[in-house]
C-alpha cells in the first residue's frame, strides 16, 4: 500500500514537470496559436541559468526561481517582438518551424560555451530533507514541487480562464488588426502572454535543477513527451493539458513500477494514449471540437 | 465631426481611393454608396487607421488624427462596424461585447444591449463564430454601441439580415442619432439608406462622384440602382 | 406527397453543447420544385442545410434521399448521390483559376481523381463542359483568373457554376445573391429559372422578390422549428411569419 | 624503443607522410570525454615522436585530419571512408559509441587501414566483429564489470541491486556484473532494466524499491552513464538510499562525470577506472602538460588517445613502412608500458590492448585538496585480471 | 471572416497556403527543358566533383525531401515525423538484403513498401488533424516507432544499429560508392518521376483543392480524409524508397534513422529549398548534405548553430526558398514591372 501510495506521489511530481511546460506551451497557443517548438530549450536555460547563476555569482536557488523565470520571460518578450510576430500572419507552420530552428540555436550556444557535461547543482538545504506522511517518507523537495506546480496552475487558469486578461490576449491573437480597432494596444499585452509562456518554461527548468541532469540536451526528447502530452489533453486547453500532464505522469510511474519487465511501456504509453484520444475525441480530452487549428 | 482631406489609398501598387474629400457633421448619418469594389470598405478602414498605404489627412473632433495608431483613434471615439464582421472565434457572445473599453459618454450597458438583441442574449456564452451569419451582424453593432462611440464607421450593417431586422437596425441607427451619434454607413440598399441617413456620397472609382440628399436619392433611384448594380 | 418526396427529412433535431439550432424539423422537398427556406437570422438555417448534406451529423431524426437512408453519410458520399451545395459564405479554392474549379467539380464522380499515375493534361476532357457552364453564369472571360482575385459577385456566380458542374438532382444553394449588385441578381434569378429544368433546388434566401419569382414552395423556420409551409403567396400572408420575419412594414429590397 | 628504418627505402610511406585521422563526437554528449582534446592528445604524442627520434624518425611530415561524427554512425561511416580514401589517412583513432565504432571496423577492415578505438566500450569489437585491421584500447564492459564487481562485493556488501538502461551497454553491463558479483560470492537481489533513453529523467520508483527487497541489498550498482547517471545519483541523493544503508557503484564513471556531480554527492561511490591522471608521477606531469595545451585535465580517452598514437607510430618506425599489414604485424602480442598501457600487451588473438586497470573511490568532499583531484585508488587490477580472455566469437 | 456554421470542425480555419506554389510550371517550355538538361547532367557529373559517398546521401536525401514535400507543399500536411517511413524502410531493406540475400534494388522495394504499410495506420490517425496538430502527432507517432525500434533488440540491433547491410546485385561488385551511385541513380530519378507524376496528376490537382478549402472539396464529393491518407502513404512509399536507399548505401541501419531531428531536417531541407517546388527540395538535399559533410570536417563544433541558423533566415526572410525565390525572381524579370 505505501508501495502504491508512494508510486502514486512519484507520477505526481514527474507529470508536474509534464503539466507545467504544458501549461506554457498551451497559454502561448492558446493565446498567440504558436506551437513553441523551443519550449523544451528554454526548460534547458531555465535549469543551466540557474547553474550559472549559483556557480559563478552564488545566487541561490530561492533567488534563481525568481530571477530565471524574469530573465527568460523577458528575452520570450524580446524574441516575440523580434521575430514570432512577424510570422504570426502566415501559417502557423512558419513559427513551428522557426522555434525548431531556434532550438537548435539555443542548444549549441549552451553547449559551445559549457560544453555537454551536465553541471552540478544541489538541492537547497531547507529541502534536502525528507517529509513523513506516515504509511511513508518522502523527499521533501518533491513535496515542494507538487505544492508549487499544483498552485501555479490554479493561479494561471484563474487568471488566463477568468479575467479580463485572457479575454483581451486571445483576441488580440486571434485577429491583432480588429482588436486594434477595439482600442487595445496589442503589443502591449500579446508579448508579455509569449513572455510569460517561457517564463513557465524557465521556471520548470529551475524547479528541475536539483532533481535532473542539467545539460544542453535535457528539453530536447522530453518536450517531444510534451507535446503529446497537449495533444492528448487538447491542444490550447489549459485545463486539459495540465490534466494530461499529471494523468500521464502518474501512468508512466505505475507502469515502470508495475511493469518494469516491459520498460516500452512507460516510453510509448503516452503516444499509444495519444493514439487512443485521437481516435474516440480528435479535438483531445478537454479540447473544443470546433477550436481552430 | 469628421472631415477626410485629399485621402488617396493603395493596395500595392494598385491605387483604390483617389483624393477622396469628405465631411460627416456631428449628429449627422451620411452614407457611401458604391458599386462592388469602389473603395468603399478601404475607405472605413482608412478612417480607422488600418490601411497602411494611405495619404492624405483624416481629422475627427477638430483634431488631425492621421498620424495616429488605430488604437488611439478607437478610444477616441470612433466605433468600427466591419464587413465580415469581425466576430472573435476564440471569444464568447458576451466577450465580445465586454472587449472593447468604453470610450464614450453614452455607453450601453450590457443589459441595454440584450434587451435590444435578445437572440444574443440567448447565445451569450457560445463562441462568437458559432453564431449565424445574421446574428454575427447583430454582434458587431452591438458591440460598438456598448463602447459607446462617437462616430459610427457601419460597413454594410444589414447584409444578410432578415426583412425584420433591417427594420431593426434602422431603427437603432435613428435612435442611436437622437443621441447624438454620429454615422458614415457603407450600403447596398438604397432603400434603407434613404429611410436613416441625411446625406449620400456616390463612390466610383476611388474618388467622390456626387455628394446628394435623401430627395435627390429618392427622385433619381431607378438610375442610382442601375448604376450601382454594374 | 412523403411518398415521392426526393428529399425529406423526419423530426430532424442538431443540438450544440445544449443548444437546439434545429429541432424536429420535418421536411418534404418535391422533385423538380424550387423549395425556399427562409426565416430570421439563427433560425437554423444553414444548419439544416449541414445537416443535409452531411457536413454536421445530427444529433437525432432521419433524411431520406429518394427513399435511401442518407442520416449520417459523409458529405462526400452524400455529393456523389446527386446532392450539390453552394455555401453562404464563399468557398473556393483561392489558388485555383475559375476554369480549374469547374473542371475539378466535373471530374468529381468520375473517379479520375484517383489516377495519381495519370497525367493532368487528361482533364482536359472537361474544358469544354467547363467553358460553357461559366458562360452560363457570365463568368466566361475570367476563365483564367485565381478565385482570389475574383470580385464578391463573381466569386458567388463561381460557386454556382461549380454546384452546377456536379450536375446534381439536388441543388442546395445558401443565399446565392447576397452581397450582388441588382443585375447580378437578376441575372442569377434568370440562372436558376433556367438549371431547374429536371432538378431540385432547395434555396435559403432574404430576398423576397428572389424567393417570390422562383419558390413553389417556401418553408418559414423560426427558432429550429416549422413555422409555416406553403406558397409564397400565402405564406407572405401569414399573420406570423409577419411578426416573425418580415416585419410590419414589409421592405421588399 | 626501436631503432631507426630497417631498410632505408625512401617510398616505404605512402605520399611520404603518415597521417592520423580522429574521429570522435566534438559536439555531442561525449565531446568532453574526448572530442577535440583529443586531438590535441595525438598531437603531443607527434610532438614527442619526432622530439624521441629527431632525423632518424621515417618522416618528418606527420599530420593530425580530424572530423567530427556526431555520434551518428551513417557520419561515423562516410567520414572514415573520406579519411581513408580522400586525406591519407593510415589509422583512424578514438570513436566513441558503440555503434558508430562497429561501423568504422568495418570500414578499416574493407579499406585494409588501421583502427584503434578507445572511446567504445562494446566487446563485440574484440569478439563476433573483431577483424585484423581494429584494435580496442583503453575498456571495454568487460573490465568495468570486473573489478568493480569483485572487490566491491568483498569490500562493502554482497547483496546487490542492480540498475541498468535497457539498451545493448546497459544489458551487457548487467551481465558481466552479475557474473563478477556471484564469482566474487555476493548475490544480485534484484535488478531492473530502466527505459532507455529515459526521457523523463525519473528513477523513483527504482530507487524507491531498492532498499524494500529481501534481503536488503548493500550496494545499489547503477549502469547508466552520462546525463542518466547524473539522474539516478541525484535522486539517489533525494530519497536518502546512503542513510538507508545502500551503498552506491557505478558501473561507468568518468572524471567530468564527478566533476558534474560533485564530489560530495559521490563520495565514497566506487567504480573501475581505466587510467588516472593522479594516480604517479609520471600521469601527473603528462596531466600538466596537458592541462597546459587545453586548460583542464585530462580523461582516460585522451590518455589512450596519446598511447595509441604513439604505439602506432613506434610500429612504423619499426616497420619502416605504413603498410597496414606490416604495421599490424609489429603490433600484434607487443608487450607496451607507456603512460597509458601499464603492463600493457596487445594481444594477437583478437587484438585486445590489455592493460592494469584501477578500483577507484570518490574521496569526501573534505580531502578533495585540488580541482580535479576527486578519487583515490583502491586498488590496481593486473592487466590480465582486468580483461576477459580471448573470445572464441573473434576470427581474424 | 469564415463561419464554422459553414464549414464545421478544424477544417474551418485551415492554414493559408504556402507561397511560391506551382511558379515554375508557368515558365516557358524551353526554360523548363533547359533546366531539366542541366539537372541531368548534374547528376551524371555529381561523383566525380564530390566525395562518391556524399553523393549517394545527396540522391538518397533528395527522394526523402521530395516525400516531404509532396505532403507539405502540394497536400498542406506538414510531417514532422517521416523519419518513421524512412527509417523503417531502412531497417526492413537492411533485414531482406542480410537474412534474404536479395538483389538490393529488391530489398529496397521491400522496405518502400513495409514504410508504405506502416503509412497506412499512422496516417489514417493523422490525417484526422490538419495543420499544426498534423505536425506533432505525426512527430509523436514517429518518436513511438523509435522507441519499439530501440527495444527491438533482436530485430534490429538496438544502439549498436544493424550492421554489414550487402550490395548484393547480381554478383556485381558495387562495394566502391562510385559506381554504387550510378547503380541507385536510375531508381531515384525514378521516384522523382513518380512524384513529378503525382503532382501533375489528376489526383494532384485534387490534392492541391484539398489543401486550399477541404469543406469545399468534400461538397464536390472527394472523399478528403482518403484523399489525404493516399498522398501520405504515397509519400511514406517515397520516403521509403530514399531510406532504403540509404542502409544499402552505408551498409548498416542505425537508430539515427528514427530519430525526429531526422524528421526535423527533412523539413529544413524542403523549406530551404522551397515548399511546393518539389526540385526545390533535391536543391535543398544537396546543399544541406554537401553543408553538413563540409561542417565536420571544419572543425567548427556548433553545427546546430549554423543549421538552425540557415532555418530561421530562411523562415524569416526567404519563405519560398531557394527554388521558389529563384523562380519567383526570374519571373519578375522577364515582366519587368506592372503598370500601375
Ligand atoms: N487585400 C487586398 N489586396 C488587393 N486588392 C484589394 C484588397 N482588398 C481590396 N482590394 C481591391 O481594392 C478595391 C476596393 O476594395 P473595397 O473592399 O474597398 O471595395 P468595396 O467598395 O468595399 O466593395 P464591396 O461592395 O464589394 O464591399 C477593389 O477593387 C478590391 O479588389
Ligand atoms: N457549430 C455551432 N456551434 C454552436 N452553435 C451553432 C453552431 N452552428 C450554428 N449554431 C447556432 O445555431 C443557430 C442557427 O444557425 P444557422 O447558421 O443555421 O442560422 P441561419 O438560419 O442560417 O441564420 P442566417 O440567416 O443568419 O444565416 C444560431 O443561433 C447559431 O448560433
Ligand atoms: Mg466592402
Ligand atoms: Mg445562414
Amino acid at each position: 500500500m505505501s508501495g502504491f501510495l508512494q508510486n502514486t506521489f512519484n507520477g505526481l511530481v514527474g507529470g508536474a514537470f509534464y503539466a507545467l511546460l504544458a501549461l506554457g506551451l498551451a497559454v502561448i497557443f492558446g493565446m498567440l496559436r504558436v506551437v513553441n517548438f523551443a519550449h523544451g530549450a528554454f526548460y534547458m536555460l531555465g535549469a543551466f541559468g540557474a547553474y550559472v547563476l549559483l556557480a559563478e555569482a552564488g545566487v541561490p536557488f530561492w533567488a534563481a526561481l525568481v530571477i530565471m523565470p524574469l530573465a527568460l520571460g523577458l528575452l520570450g518578450m524580446v524574441l516575440e517582438r523580434a521575430v514570432i510576430h512577424r510570422l504570426t500572419r502566415l501559417d502557423p507552420l512558419y513559427n513551428f518551424l522557426l522555434t525548431f530552428g531556434l532550438t537548435l540555436i539555443l542548444q549549441d550556444l549552451v553547449k559551445s560555451r559549457y560544453g555537454v557535461q551536465s553541471s552540478p547543482y544541489a538541492t537547497p538545504t531547507e529541502l534536502s530533507g525528507t517529509v513523513d506522511f506516515g504509511l511513508f517518507d518522502f523527499p521533501t523537495y518533491r513535496v515542494f514541487i507538487l505544492g508549487f506546480t499544483v498552485l501555479l496552475c490554479v493561479a494561471v487558469w484563474w487568471v488566463l480562464g477568468r479575467t479580463r486578461v485572457g479575454m483581451v490576449v486571445r483576441a488580440a491573437t486571434e485577429r491583432p488588426e480588429l482588436t486594434r480597432a477595439f482600442g487595445i494596444d496589442v503589443g502591449r499585452w500579446v508579448t508579455p502572454v509569449f513572455g510569460f509562456g517561457i517564463a513557465l518554461a524557465g521556471l520548470a527548468g529551475v524547479l528541475a535543477a536539483p532533481m535532473r541532469a542539467v545539460n544542453p540536451l535535457m528539453g530536447a526528447d522530453l518536450i517531444i513527451v510534451v507535446f503529446a502530452v497537449v495533444v492528448i489533453g487538447g491542444l490550447g486547453s489549459i485545463f486539459g493539458s495540465v490534466a494530461a500532464g499529471f494523468g500521464i505522469g502518474l501512468i508512466q510511474a505505475w507502469g515502470e513500477a508495475y511493469l518494469s519487465d516491459f520498460p516500452i511501456v512507460s516510453q510509448t504509453v503516452v503516444f499509444v494514449v495519444m493514439a487512443a484520444v485521437l481516435l474516440w475525441r480528435p479535438a483531445g480530452l478537454f479540447g473544443r471540437e470546433e477550436a481552430p487549428a | 465631426m469628421l472631415r477626410i482631406e485629399n485621402l488617396s489609398a493603395w493596395y500595392g501598387e494598385a491605387q483604390v481611393l483617389r483624393e477622396v474629400s469628405l465631411e460627416v457633421a456631428a449628429g449627422e448619418v451620411v452614407t457611401l454608396v458604391g458599386r462592388n469594389g469602389a473603395g468603399k470598405s478601404t475607405l472605413l478602414r482608412c478612417v480607422m487607421g488600418l490601411h497602411p498605404g494611405q495619404r492624405g489627412t483624416v481629422s475627427f473632433a477638430d483634431r488631425d488624427v492621421t498620424k495616429l495608431p488605430a488604437y488611439k483613434r478607437a478610444r477616441l471615439g470612433l466605433g468600427w462596424v466591419p464587413d465580415d464582421r469581425g466576430a472573435y472565434a476564440t471569444l464568447t457572445v458576451t466577450e465580445n461585447l465586454t472587449l472593447p473599453p468604453r470610450v464614450g459618454p453614452d455607453p450601453w450597458p450590457l443589459e441595454r444591449v440584450y434587451e435590444a438583441f435578445p437572440a444574443l442574449y440567448s447565445r451569450r456564452d457560445s463562441a462568437a463564430t458559432m453564431l449565424s451569419g445574421g446574428e454575427q451582424q447583430m454582434l458587431a453593432l452591438a458591440r460598438v454601441l456598448r463602447m459607446g462611440a462617437r462616430l459610427l464607421l457601419c460597413d454594410e450593417p444589414t447584409e444578410g439580415l432578415s426583412p425584420l431586422l433591417v427594420q431593426q437596425v434602422g431603427d437603432l441607427l435613428r435612435e442611436a442619432k437622437k443621441h447624438g451619434v454620429t454615422v458614415l454607413l457603407v450600403e447596398q440598399n438604397l432603400h434603407f439608406a434613404t429611410g436613416v441617413a441625411d446625406r449620400h456620397y456616390l463612390l466610383a472609382e476611388g474618388r467622390i462622384a456626387e455628394a446628394m440628399d435623401n430627395s435627390e436619392v429618392r427622385s433619381r433611384e431607378r438610375e442610382l440602382l442601375a448604376y450601382l448594380g454594374i | 406527397m412523403a411518398g415521392q418526396a426526393i428529399l425529406s427529412a423526419r423530426g430532424l433535431t442538431r443540438d450544440f453543447r445544449g443548444f437546439r439550432a434545429v429541432d424536429g424539423v420535418d421536411l418534404d422537398v418535391a422533385p423538380e420544385t424550387v423549395h425556399a427556406l427562409v426565416g430570421p437570422n439563427g433560425a437554423g438555417k444553414t444548419t439544416l442545410f449541414n445537416l443535409l448534406t452531411g457536413f454536421l451529423p445530427p444529433s437525432a431524426g432521419r433524411i431520406e434521399l429518394a427513399g435511401r437512408d442518407v442520416t449520417g453519410l459523409p458529405p462526400e458520399r452524400v455529393a456523389r448521390l446527386g446532392v450539390a451545395r453552394s455555401f453562404q459564405i464563399t468557398s473556393l479554392f483561392p489558388q485555383l483559376g475559375a476554369r480549374e474549379h469547374v473542371e475539378l467539380a466535373l471530374q468529381a464522380p468520375s473517379g479520375l481523381g484517383w489516377r495519381f499515375w495519370r497525367s493532368a493534361k487528361l482533364m482536359r476532357r472537361y474544358r469544354d463542359r467547363a467553358d460553357e457552364l461559366l458562360a452560363m453564369v457570365g463568368l466566361a472571360e475570367l476563365a483564367e483568373a485565381p478565385a482570389e482575385a475574383l470580385a464578391y459577385g463573381r466569386k458567388r456566380a463561381l460557386e454556382l457554376a461549380i454546384a452546377l458542374a456536379l450536375d446534381p438532382k439536388v441543388l442546395l444553394l445558401d443565399e446565392p445573391t447576397a452581397g450582388m449588385g441588382l443585375e447580378d441578381v437578376d441575372r442569377t434569378v434568370d440562372l436558376i429559372a433556367r438549371v431547374r429544368a429536371g432538378r431540385t433546388v432547395v434555396m435559403v434566401e432574404h430576398n423576397m422578390s428572389v424567393v417570390g419569382r422562383l419558390a413553389d414552395t417556401v418553408t418559414v423556420l423560426q427558432a429550429g422549428k416549422v413555422l409555416v409551409e406553403g406558397p409564397y403567396e400565402q405564406v407572405r400572408a401569414d399573420e406570423r411569419v409577419i411578426t416573425a420575419y418580415l416585419g410590419a412594414a414589409d421592405a421588399a429590397h | 624503443g626501436g631503432g631507426g628504418p630497417q631498410s632505408g627505402g625512401d617510398q616505404k610511406l605512402t605520399g611520404d607522410k603518415i597521417v592520423l585521422g580522429v574521429l570522435n563526437d566534438q559536439s555531442g554528449a561525449y565531446s568532453e570525454l574526448s572530442g577535440r582534446n583529443s586531438v590535441k592528445a595525438v598531437e603531443m604524442a607527434i610532438a614527442d615522436f619526432k622530439a624521441k627520434y629527431g632525423d632518424k624518425a621515417v618522416t618528418k611530415n606527420i599530420s593530425v585530419e580530424t572530423a567530427d561524427h556526431q555520434n551518428k554512425p551513417d557520419v561515423a561511416n562516410s567520414k572514415a571512408q573520406e579519411m581513408y580514401d580522400r586525406k591519407g589517412v593510415d589509422a583512424i583513432l578514438d570513436v566513441p559509441t558503440s555503434s558508430a565504432a562497429l561501423k568504422v571496423a568495418d570500414v578499416a577492415k574493407e579499406k585494409k587501414k588501421l583502427y584503434f578505438n578507445i572511446g567504445a566500450a562494446t566487446t563485440d569489437l574484440t569478439g563476433k566483429s573483431c577483424n585484423k585491421y581494429t584494435f580496442h584500447y583503453a575498456y571495454d564492459t568487460y573490465m568495468l564489470a570486473h573489478g568493480t564487481g569483485t572487490v566491491t562485493t568483498q569490500q562493502v556488501g554482497k547483496n546487490w541491486y542492480i540498475l541498468y538502461p535497457n539498451y545493448a551497454f546497459g544489458q551487457d553491463m548487467e551481465k558481466s556484473f552479475s557474473a563478477a558479483i556471484t564469482a566474487a560470492g555476493g548475490q544480485v537481489v534484484g535488478k531492473d532494466g530502466a527505459p532507455f533513453p529515459n526521457t523523463s529523467g525519473d528513477y523513483s520508483s527504482f530507487l524507491l524499491k531498492a532498499p524494500t527487497l529481501n534481503p536488503k541489498p548493500q550496494v545499489l550498482g547503477t549502469m547508466q552513464a552520462g546525463a542518466e547517471l547524473v539522474n539516478v545519483v541525484k535522486q539517489y541523493n533525494e530519497f536518502k538510499l546512503r542513510d538507508k544503508g545502500v551503498g552506491l557503484a557505478v558501473g561507468l564513471m568518468f572524471i567530468t562525470d564527478i566533476h558534474s556531480l560533485t564530489p560530495a554527492a559521490l563520495a565514497g561511490t566506487t567504480y573501475t577506472d581505466a587510467w588516472y591522471w593522479n594516480f604517479d608521477q609520471q600521469n601527473r606531469e603528462w596531466a600538466d602538460r596537458f592541462q597546459k595545451e587545453t586548460g583542464t585535465r585530462p580523461s582516460f580517452a585522451h590518455a589512450a588517445n596519446y598511447s595509441a598514437a604513439m604505439q602506432y607510430l613506434e610500429a612504423v618506425q619499426a616497420a619502416g613502412t605504413d603498410d597496414a599489414d606490416t604495421v599490424v604485424k609489429g603490433l600484434e602480442g607487443k608487450e607496451v608500458n607507456d603512460l597509458f598501457l601499464r603492463n600493457g600487451k596487445i594481444r594477437a588473438e583478437d587484438h585486445r590492448v590489455i592493460h592494469d586497470a584501477y578500483l577507484a573511490q570518490v574521496k569526501p568532499q573534505a580531502e578533495v585538496s585540488e580541482p580535479w583531484d576527486y578519487v583515490k585508488i583502491l586498488k590496481t587490477i593486473p592487466a590480465a585480471e582486468a580483461f576477459r580472455a580471448p573470445s572464441a566469437d573473434c576470427k581474424m | 471572416m469564415t463561419s464554422a456554421v459553414d464549414t464545421p470542425a478544424e477544417e474551418s480555419a485551415r492554414p493559408a497556403p504556402p507561397s511560391g506554389l506551382l511558379t515554375v510550371a508557368r515558365a516557358p517550355g524551353w526554360v523548363r527543358y533547359a533546366l531539366l538538361a542541366a539537372g541531368l547532367v548534374v547528376a551524371l557529373w555529381l561523383p566525380n566533383g564530390l566525395y562518391p559517398a556524399v553523393a549517394v546521401d545527396i540522391l538518397c536525401w533528395a527522394l526523402f525531401a521530395v516525400s516531404v514535400d509532396l505532403l507539405l507543399g502540394f497536400t498542406g500536411l506538414m510531417s514532422f515525423g517521416h523519419a518513421a517511413f524512412w527509417g523503417t524502410s531502412a531497417y526492413v531493406t537492411g533485414l531482406v538484403a542480410i537474412h534474404a540475400g536479395l538483389p538490393f534494388p529488391a530489398a529496397v522495394l521491400a522496405g518502400a513498401l513495409a514504410a508504405a504499410l506502416l503509412a497506412l495506420p499512422i496516417g489514417y490517425l493523422a490525417v484526422k488533424r490538419t495543420g499544426i496538430y498534423f505536425a506533432m502527432v505525426t512527430l509523436a507517432f514517429a518518436q513511438m516507432v523509435y522507441y519499439v525500434a530501440n527495444e527491438w533488440r533482436s530485430v534490429t540491433q538496438g544502439e549498436n544499429g544493424l550492421q554489414g547491410v550487402p550490395r548484393e546485385f547480381f554478383g556485381a561488385d558495387l562495394s566502391d560508392d562510385y559506381y554504387f551511385y550510378y547503380a541507385i541513380l536510375p531508381i531515384v530519378l525514378l521516384g522523382l518521376l513518380a512524384a513529378w507524376r503525382i503532382v501533375h496528376s489528376p489526383f494532384g490537382r485534387v490534392l492541391v483543392g484539398i489543401r486550399d478549402n477541404p469543406a469545399r472539396a468534400r461538397a464536390l464529393g472527394y472523399p478528403v480524409h482518403r484523399y489525404k491518407l493516399t498522398a501520405f502513404v504515397l509519400s511514406g512509399f517515397l520516403a521509403g524508397l530514399g531510406g532504403g536507399l540509404f542502409a544499402v548505401g552505408h551498409r548498416f541501419v542505425s537508430l539515427d534513422v528514427l530519430h525526429w531531428t531526422t524528421s526535423g531536417k527533412a523539413v529544413i531541407v524542403v523549406v530551404l529549398g522551397g515548399i511546393g517546388t518539389l526540385w526545390g527540395g533535391v536543391l535543398g538535399a544537396a546543399l544541406v548534405v554537401r553543408l553538413e559533410d563540409w561542417l565536420s570536417f571544419s572543425g567548427f563544433e556548433a553545427i546546430g548553430l549554423v543549421t538552425g541558423g540557415i532555418f530561421v533566415l530562411v523562415v524569416l526572410l526567404f519563405r519560398r526558398g531557394i527554388w521558389g525565390t529563384g523562380s519567383a525572381l526570374a519571373l519578375r524579370w522577364r515582366r519587368p514591372r506592372r503598370r500601375e
